[in-house]
């Protein structure tokens, strides 16, 4: 039953020849991946590689940075997002991310959760609450803020605001969730607690996440793409990228030779 | 009730001010000018406002030439000035079509004034004045102008070179002859006063006001003989350094009831309020005959 | 295939499209960018405004006094019978009192910029900064008096031969006016070094007068010369003190201790006083108030090529 | 090999540590010189002004017997008049920046904008008065109002406001702009839910300190010819007023010797409100810093 | 030979029952830990488990940072330098540090290898000269700017800067090297050459390297510290560590199952 479900599993994402520049810096060469749905893709490689490069591509969060150029294509859900007329608002509110260091805005905890709909128009209170309710409980963390909703998100620990992040990201029950090394600055209870959740969402959505601790990607992933230099070395089942990689470099990398 | 109290007493207030004659008026009448009038002004600006709390009279300070430039532009209703308009500025006013009455309302005298510790000065003629004051190319020194005064150098306090006194002296005393080159130059008089006041070798002029109020902290020099007094710069006799002060009216002006209402009131008590801030009463009949002028406007 | 997910309670992204079918306007993304726009070229129509409010006036008066003799003359007598507009005695008066106050401000300015970022515990610095900060924001005609009232007479217990007007008391007071503005903004310079270039210097010995010294403030040092060249605009443009403590002599001489007068005094002279409208006077404020702003342009572009200059990469 | 000595070096620190402590005392003193000449000046003012502050001096015009005289048209004139400052040059202000900061593509328009406002900053304060005179006062009609005077006021300290909340803005960490974009915010929504409320205490800081300079600035309604005998409040904006510091210049060129400690008291009042206004921009500095 | 050689090593630093707090956060707790000369001592643990305190306390660096109190004593060849009296100074002439990122002055590169050097006092150019190639040699990175010795040291690359950094700190000829995750900023083979250098410098210094590559730790050095939490759980020879460690958090965390 397992193996009948994966094989059904559509590709959320489909990457053809991707590349990128950021002026004169060519930072993705020839990407080609593809990314089912329901499923942990992990990205792992050493530093400047191209792994938040790729990432931002996206939800083309990397548009923010000047002078950026893209070539090739990027399907989501078979739509082409690197077309101009492509929104990328919309393409945003399907594809939720959440960030290497925990960066809530400046606002109470409820507000931090609502905003999210509230950009969107939805205003009713009743439905508010319910969402940010719903919200906080699927990133687990109900529970430890449900008496302070109205405290400033900023008085919460790093691993909480990390997890209110989250929680402001289900708020709007996005298709895909991207996460860039969501725990490197988070303690190993902290850690614990958002590998557990991720675990859990990957049951609703689909997930890619960023790590530089091999060990998580070995942990939580399902399949784990290794970058180098802006390309992609070498993209399998976590199983095989951990216990027998094709290239010498993915070895060398995952055995901890380098990086 | 309480408001509704007020306005009774108010529309009481109105009706028996009107039995006076006195008509509650309401418009805004500005000014500008010179600052030798303008404490004259200020003074009977200060007492129409208790008579007329609706009229708003406002009044600048930008000098006989700054309030001329305003006055020229339409954009006050009168202009003081411690000197008759002159040729260019009358041109402008009739270019612009501007119809104007001018008014005498006070005399100021300049008044010669040396330290307190000066004990050879007492008395100087019009040419000594003269002699004191311009520039000879070098340090001028008390014996320079008489043998017996000391052997110490002169220092001048002059009010600076932009102001109605500056040019009245220059004009009339030094018969346009530059003015001792090492004169300190305020537009600030007080500095003047100070300036004479802590110098025993210090010689300065300036308006009648300033020297009335610091009377008991300098010591006038008589011209010719005459020391200015209220009488003698009223009668004429202090001279050559006693001016009339004017306000000019815009003719359109004066045909609002406002505006007629602050002039008759001005005229009517300039003499007096030019006395209580220190300066000089013109003659009676100077302000019978402004009281003339300001008729034709009458409605 | 997204519905055929859990069971929701909410379908949040089903609710927003149903909004965004209800047509949100995109409006606002296309008007807001072009109305802050014209906000931003406000700055511009004001500096349009300005070049065409001077330059009427200032044409006029050229074609009145020849451009040769204001610019190369040595005598400014305006009401004069034989009137002179020779601009250099305002400019000299201008430069005599701006060299004092910067002479006065940047030492000053800089011992206490070290001072604060380098020395004084964060609580001070938190509390000097602001006060300093008020000396800033003295009314200039509050410093006026003070230099009148105050600071010549103590001046000429000193040096007795001081006129009542001078160079030397505006001077020493537009210094300590501008020294915040020197302070404030070369402790923002020194305080933006990154850490890691003290850290770096610490770690091979050095006391922390070498680290400022020779690390810290080279580092600095194109925020540094942009704030003296800014402090000193401020002294150039500087108008109450002078017309106040400096007096109304234009001479083209270097005394600091006779009177003196400023371009912008001279401004304030002739606002303030009798000549006539439509004069040459009359026009020669606006001339002296373009030369003003040509002056504080040049400042500008010398501040711009210095950080360009010495701007420090790390 | 051996180049470095470490018993010279030892010997040498003494001497180091010395000048360290000198000059630290150096500047320690130079920091103190700066705070003693606030000193003195406020004593001076207290000294002179204070006499005459009094709750009738709050509450009267001006007057030709110092003993009556009072501060009342100029303070509600001042405050009228900022009343149009603020929210004008805000309102442009704050606009100018965040167009800057966050829409501006990198051009030699932005450059020129860019530079253009740092060189405002310098004009001399008294050339925009020769602005407001000629546009505003005259061009545009609106006579020696509060309006004018506002208006020329704003244009005044525009520049600083505009680089004090460009600073804010920039200080707003890119991580809160990119949280809210990922959520599928537009760039207006992402500036005025996240970046303008994050931003708006700094610009408020700065705007506080460049509000309280335009109400100490004399020299433009010097040249803008603000009235100075006005025995009434303002009803509008296009009222005539006068102002503080025009009062103050005025007093003090009075004859009589007491207008002088008039004058020191209209200083007095003037002081107390811009200390004030500084407070609250401490206030606000201290209560919101380091929130991220 | 060797293992004479091992025996007659001194300790460089004694740290006795060390605690410190920044403010009210008690960063380190009750650290004993003695380092012998001549080795290079690893330190690794979880982000914020006190390792970059520690090193830093060890130049007494960490007082540059406003409220920081320690109890304890550590004591460098001797002398107690947590004493008042110690000169900072003077300790810092003799221990070196090289920081996680790079940070070259904004001075040519000959001018920073001769800012130690000439603070302390040694003005002839000549000798200032043979110190400078000395120490670029002994850096391992004077072939690459012989030729560039007045270009400003921000010109070179990361890996480039920090061997200047290091050398930077060979020219005052310190007796300890402390190393703060010298090569988490540093490409590949930048770290390894640095990685190389180490293994050359502990000849002359006494290394103690901070980082978060437990390969790396594994690789270069002699013994290894294992911090959490602001506390020592285990100090040991680098072998045991990593083979047979003897607490079970040592253990979880050399296995990556957290940080
Ligand atoms: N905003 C930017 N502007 C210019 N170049 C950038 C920018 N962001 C990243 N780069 C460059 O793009 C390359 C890839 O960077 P990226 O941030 O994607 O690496 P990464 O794999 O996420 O590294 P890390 O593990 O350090 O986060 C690097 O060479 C980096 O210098
Ligand atoms: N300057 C500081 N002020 C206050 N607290 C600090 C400061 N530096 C560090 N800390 C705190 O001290 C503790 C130890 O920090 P430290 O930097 O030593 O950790 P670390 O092990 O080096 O972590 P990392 O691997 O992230 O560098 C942490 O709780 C940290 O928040
Ligand atoms: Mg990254
Ligand atoms: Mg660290
Ligand atoms: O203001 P004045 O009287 O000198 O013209």
């Amino acid at each position: 039953m397992q193996v009948l479900k994966n094989k059904q599993r559509e590709n959320v994402y489909e990457t053809n020849q991707l590349n990128l520049w950021y002026g004169n810096n060519h930072a993705l060469k020839d990407i080609n991946l593809n990314i089912q749905e329901n499923n942990v893709t992990a990205i792992i490689g050493p530093s400047g590689c191209g792994k938040s490069t790729y990432l931002k591509t996206l939800n083309r969060m990397v548009e923010l940075v000047p002078g950026v150029r893209t070539t090739g294509e990027i399907n989501y859900r078979q739509h082409n997002i690197l077309d101009k007329g492509y929104s990328v608002e919309e393409l945003r509110t399907k594809v939720g991310m959440v960030f290497q260091k925990p960066n809530p805005f400046p606002k109470s905890i409820y507000d931090n959760i609502a905003y999210g709909p509230r950009i969107h128009g939805i205003k009713n209170k009743k439905v508010l609450d319910q969402i940010v309710e719903q919200s906080l409980r699927g990133a687990a963390i109900w529970d430890e803020v449900k008496d302070r909703l109205h405290d400033n998100a900023y008085g919460l620990s790093g691993g909480q605001q990390q997890r209110v992040c989250i929680a402001r990201c289900l708020a709007i029950e996005p298709d895909v969730i991207l996460m860039d090394e969501p725990t490197s600055a988070l303690d190993p209870i902290s850690t614990l607690k958002v590998e557990e959740l991720v675990q859990e969402l990957k049951e609703n959505y689909s997930i890619i996440i960023v790590t530089h601790n091999m060990q998580q990607a070995a942990r939580i992933s399902d399949k784990t793409a290794f970058f180098l230099n802006g390309e992609v070395i070498e993209f399998d089942t976590t199983d095989k990228i951990f216990s027998n990689p094709t290239d010498k470099r993915t070895e060398d990398y995952v055995s901890g030779r380098f990086g | 009730a309480c408001g509704a109290d007020q306005k009774a007493s108010n529309s009481s207030s109105e009706t028996s001010t009107s039995a006076q004659s006195e008509e509650q008026l309401q418009g805004k009448v500005a000014g500008d000018g010179s600052s030798t009038v303008s404490p004259i002004m200020e003074a009977i600006v200060e007492e129409y406002a208790a008579t007329q709390p609706k009229v708003q009279v406002s009044v600048g300070v930008s000098g006989t030439g700054g309030g001329f430039e305003k006055f020229i532009n339409g954009e006050t209703d009168f202009s003081n000035a411690s000197r008759p308009v002159k040729e260019e500025e009358a041109a402008k006013l009739k270019e612009k079509g501007i119809d104007y009455t001018e008014f005498e309302i006070a005399y100021d005298g300049i008044s010669i004034v040396v330290n307190k510790d000066n004990d050879w000065i007492e008395d100087v003629t019009v040419k000594e004045l003269e002699e004191i004051w311009v520039d000879n190319g070098k340090k001028k020194k008390w014996s320079d102008i008489n043998k017996d005064w000391p052997d110490e150098e002169i220092k001048f306090y002059s009010p600076g070179t932009d102001s109605g006194t500056y040019d009245y002296f220059v004009n009339d005393v030094l018969e346009e002859q530059q003015l001792d080159k090492s004169a300190t130059l305020s537009e600030d008089d007080n500095v003047l006063v100070t300036g004479v006041e802590s110098d025993k070798n210090a010689i300065g002029y300036f308006g009648f006001a300033y020297y009335e109020a610091n009377k008991d902290k300098l010591k006038v020099v008589k011209i010719d003989g005459v020391e200015p007094t209220h009488d003698t710069i009223q009668s004429g006799d202090y001279t050559p350094l006693s001016r009339p002060l004017f306000v000019y009216a815009n003719n359109k002006a004066l045909e609002e009831p406002a505006m007629y209402n602050f002039m008759e009131y001005a005229l009517e008590n300039a003499g007096a309020m030019a006395e209580s801030v220190g300066y000089v009463k013109s003659p009676d009949n100077v302000y019978e005959e402004d009281k003339k002028k300001l008729e034709e406007f009458k409605k | 295939m997204v519905s055929q997910k859990r069971e929701k309670s909410l379908d949040v992204q089903q609710m927003i499209a149903d909004k965004k079918k209800k047509g949100l306007g995109r409006k606002a993304e296309k008007i807001v960018p072009i109305l802050l726009f014209i906000t931003a070229a406000v700055s511009v129509l004001t500096t349009i405004g300005i070049v065409f409010t001077l330059i009427f006036e200032t044409v006029e008066f050229f074609r009145r006094v020849s451009f040769w003799e204001y610019i190369t003359g040595t005598e400014w007598l305006p009401f004069a019978g034989d009137p002179s507009y020779g601009v250099l005695p305002l400019v000299i008066g201008t430069l005599k009192v701006t060299g004092i106050a910067i002479i006065v401000a940047v030492p000053l300015g800089l011992a206490v910029a070290i001072y604060l970022s380098e020395f004084a515990s964060d609580k001070v610095r938190r509390l000097i900064k602001p006060i300093l900060e008020v000396l800033a924001g003295v009314p200039t005609i509050v410093y006026g008096f003070f230099a009148l009232t105050f600071v010549t007479p103590m001046l000429q217990k000193v040096f007795p031969s001081l006129e009542i007007f001078n160079a030397l008391s505006p001077g020493i007071i537009i210094g300590i006016m501008i020294l915040p503005t020197i302070a404030s903004l070369s402790e923002d310079a020194l305080s933006s070094v990154p850490n890691a270039m003290r850290e770096g210097a610490f770690g091979l010995g050095s006391t922390k007068f070498e680290v400022a010294l020779k690390v810290v403030l080279p580092a600095a040092l194109s925020g540094v010369l942009a704030s003296i060249v800014l402090a000193m605009s401020r002294a150039i443009g500087e108008t109450m003190i002078v017309s106040l403590a400096g007096g109304s002599t234009p001479l083209f001489n270097f005394d600091v201790e006779g009177s003196i007068q400023t371009m912008t005094a001279y401004i304030v002279q002739v606002s303030t006083g009798d000549a006539g409208y439509g004069t040459t006077i009359y026009y020669s404020i606006y001339a002296v108030g373009f030369t003003l702003f040509i002056f504080t342009l040049m400042m500008n572009l010398i501040a711009g090529w210095i950080s360009k200059k010495f701007r420090e990469e790390y | 090999m051996a180049y470095i000595n470490h018993e010279v070096v030892e010997r040498q620190m003494t001497k180091r540590r010395v000048k360290n402590t000198v000059f630290k005392n150096i500047f320690l003193g130079a920091t103190l010189l700066a705070l003693l000449a606030l000193v003195i000046l406020l004593y001076r003012m207290i000294t002179q002004g204070a006499g005459y502050v009094s709750f009738d001096f709050l509450q009267n015009f001006s007057s030709r017997f110092p003993e009556k005289a009072g501060v009342f048209a100029g303070l509600v004139g001042s405050l009228a008049m900022l009343a149009v400052v603020a929210p004008v040059s805000l309102l442009l202000g704050v606009g100018a920046a965040i167009y800057l900061e966050e829409y501006a593509k990198k051009s030699k328009l932005t450059t020129f904008i860019q530079m253009n406002i740092s060189n405002l900053a310098g004009v001399p304060s008294i050339v925009f008065g020769l602005l407001g005179l000629t546009i505003f006062v005259r061009m545009l009609g609106m006579g020696k109002s509060i309006l004018a005077a506002g208006l020329t006021m704003s244009l005044l300290i525009l520049p600083v406001i505009i680089v004090a909340a460009q600073e804010a803005i920039r200080s707003v960490p890119g991580s809160l702009r990119e949280a809210s974009y990922g959520m599928g915010a537009t760039k207006w929504q992402t500036i005025r839910k996240v970046v303008l409320p994050a931003a708006i205490p700094g610009v408020l800081t700065g705007s506080i300190l460049a509000l309280s300079r335009a109400i100490g600035e004399t020299a433009p309604l010097v040249v803008i010819g603000i009235p100075v005998i006005v025995q009434f409040l303002p009803a509008g904006v296009l009222s005539e007023f006068t102002a503080l510091p025009m009062l103050i210049f005025d007093w003090a060129k009075r004859p009589q010797e007491e207008f002088q400690y008039v004058a020191a008291a209209g200083i007095l009042v003037l002081m107390v409100l811009l200390i004030f206004m500084n407070s609250i921009a401490v206030f606000i500095r201290n209560k919101f810093q380091n929130r991220y």
